[in-house]
């Protein structure tokens, strides 16, 4: 067993400087490698670009990397619940560049198994097809689309094993395990870090083959942003 | 003249025994709440998980179990949980067999646009250019016009487009209609409401053929 | 729960008729759709094309089909330990389209998630590449694959639940969850069918919006292809 | 000369600390026997695992739990499953750190064949040409010459070719070779062989540097 286990998150960070891009999971809030955020924001590299579907809130997620004006540009499908990040977008301090929901999970996926580019259906006849090729398949038309090229990735999950293997839990998986293997280096953080063989070789969501370093986060505060319920 | 829920419960008529539905934010998302007790329905969520259920009772809510919307919910026996690449699988393949979208315009020939308002803010398009572009079976929940009055059911879309020749039918406040070769064709007045009311509030060529009748949605 | 079970092998092959392109999942006998292979034979539907990574043996798996002359085309990667196999194929009576497992794979893949075709530098260079569009990504060259076009998928997992979620064991998983949902429909066989409900929602390795029809199989003989033992 | 087991001796050297491998079938699958037990390697193997340990002892073989070659293996701690396009995403996206195959032919500029020869029954590819096309490190072991002593290190490869310009080092009963752009350098003769043997037993273009070392495989 090759051990991917780190025994801080200031190594898990390590090797991250300005003008690198990041891939960071996460749907909302929820999901975001949270520990790994709060040391980028600690560390102060500058420029970065972040691709992550949603850029956090104020005051949590990404939202604190924008606080600091360490991000130079976002590609995301969706940036709302975020007044500095509208700040800085309007007054042109940060490029954001829109890209739909599965194109952005697939541009992941691309990177990490190895397809330069792919036709997808999405946003053709719109803004985003603009600069795009864009082709015909049995009478439907198509835009080309490439793989994201990134430095790091950071992902959260709920389980890992000392191998690097990760298993998440609910919507927490959303786009995590697109973005491992799909950057240089993979950094998971998980909520409970077993030794290998703890876990079910079958129940594995992505082999430790994907990811470089591998921590246990020290807190999680698992915000919610939309608490919806209902009656008794 | 319906209201949102109104709106809804007339959508909701439209959901089959057996289908796969994914509901997009807004007057989409109250569609479930009226979906026939006797059929079999499941509801996929895009960041990643089917078989949703109804919203957590207070206290059993999970930050790790959420909707698109980011909204804490609940799933029922048989759901599972899946990523993004594999949701969009889903969508893109189309294996989900119902979108419910809201939107800003749709045009004749079944073009929405939903996403963007030059000049003000874009918060993105989600998955929303996914689900237009790749969903065979799109029912639009919208109101008919502005709320200066002016129609959002046009000849030609005026802002920036979501997907192209996408949208199947359309249920407004107003009406119920399909988008057809020929344009929009009236299929169901709200209750109370006039052709003549419809016809005004609608830009794009409206096809009235025969009787209307008034919609049922008790 | 939209329930998918059936309740018999006959419903599992309901529709399958002459000239029908099938996907079966499996890697040589392992994780193969035994009881509807044996059902597709009793069956007989003929001129077949069927694809699947590998062709069974004599007397086992696909070869079984072979016996019968239901098949006309087979698309696999590797179809050695099969004398019919190779007798048909050296008469001309079978027709073989041979393909990278890899690119076998992710057409299956692209099936399922709507790509009509992807770039792979697999058989760039090769007999595999003749005829077929080329191109440059980042000084490296690719070939253009198409997605497959299939009527039915028969695929075997280990556990399933009523609403068609799938479950597989070790690497009987294989191609089997590339194929769901890549054909128009999908037929599921388990060895162990369970209530809805009973299977963690995390743990689901396809859910049951892939899958059309599920069945658990009345026998499973496992066949081992290469019994290969250490001394204790 | 070296036997099957000395070439998969010799290349077992090549295997580093924190390496993931792919071996191929035959003499490659030998090499597992020969890695230094002071490092950890995790075995990957293309019908979907991850982490493969021994094979079974008698009894305890799992006809759900094989490699590429079909054979019964078991697992070690930390091994995962997956599926064949998961399999091939760590292959084709690089994941794999050295893969190992046996060759029919290599020419001077990497190209290798290995799974065709025309007027032969033709098994097929498997996944040897998804592994050449994207592995970054890639060692053939082969046998020299074939049966009639005829060389199979080649300017140019006679059969149909698996992959273009993909080798990188070549293991032989003869000799280790690098494949460089100037053709193929001489690193290591097997024990016993003179560099007059190895020229011999060459077509392409052979670059003898300085003193050539006998190989050590202790």
């Amino acid at each position: 067993m090759i051990n991917k286990k780190i025994n801080s998150v200031e190594e898990a960070v390590a090797g991250v400087t300005d003008n690198m891009t990041l891939m960071l999971g996460g749907f909302g809030l929820c999901g975001i490698p949270e520990n790994a955020i709060a040391e980028l924001v600690k560390l102060g590299a500058k420029n970065l670009t972040c691709i992550s579907n949603n850029a956090g809130v104020d005051d949590f997620g990404l939202g604190l990397l924008l606080q600091q004006r360490q991000i130079k540009k976002m590609i995301s499908s969706y940036v709302g619940e975020n007044d500095e990040f509208e700040r800085q977008m309007l007054s042109g301090e940060l490029d954001v560049e829109l890209t739909p929901q599965g194109t952005l999970a697939e541009k992941c996926r691309a990177a990490q198994a190895g397809f330069p580019a792919f036709y997808t259906p999405a946003g053709y006849g719109t803004e985003v097809a603009e600069g795009k090729e864009s082709r015909e398949f049995n009478g439907k038309m198509y835009i080309l689309e490439k793989a994201f090229e990134a430095d790091f990735a950071f992902v959260k999950a709920w389980k890992g094993d000392e191998a690097g293997n990760l298993i998440f839990k609910g919507t927490a998986r959303n786009f995590n395990p697109c973005m491992c293997g799909a950057a240089k280096i993979t950094v998971a953080e998980v909520e409970e870090l077993v030794p290998a063989g703890e876990l079910d070789p079958n129940q594995i969501h992505i082999p430790g083959i994907f990811v470089q370093r591998i921590f246990q986060g020290a807190h999680y505060e698992k915000r919610i942003e939309q608490r919806t319920v209902r009656q008794r | 003249m319906l209201d949102k829920n109104g709106i809804a419960k007339r959508i909701a008529r439209e959901v089959k025994d057996g289908y796969f539905v994914n509901l997009g934010i807004g007057i989409p998302t109250l569609v479930a709440n009226f979906v026939r007790e006797d059929i079999e329905v499941e509801f996929q969520s895009e960041n990643g998980v089917l078989g949703m259920g109804p919203f957590p009772f207070e206290g059993e809510e999970d930050a790790d179990i959420i909707n698109a919307g980011k909204q804490t919910i609940t799933t029922l026996p048989g759901a599972s949980f899946f990523d993004s690449a594999l949701s969009f699988a889903m969508i893109r393949g189309k294996h989900v067999d119902l979108t419910i979208l809201g939107a800003m315009e749709v045009s004749e020939n079944g073009d929405i646009a939903n996403w963007k308002i030059p000049g003000k803010m874009v918060k993105g398009m989600g998955g929303a250019m996914d689900l237009v572009a790749s969903a065979e079976n799109i029912i639009v929940a919208m109101m008919h016009t502005n709320k200066r009055g002016a129609s959002k059911i046009l000849k030609k879309c005026t802002l920036p487009i979501t997907g192209l020749g996408c949208v199947k039918k359309i249920v407004t406040n107003l009406a119920v209609l399909d988008v057809t070769p020929e344009g929009f064709q009236l299929i169901e007045r709200a209750p109370g409401v006039s052709v003549e009311e419809i016809k005004n509030a609608t830009e794009g060529n409206l096809i009235i053929k025969g009787e209307i009748p008034e919609m049922k949605i008790a």
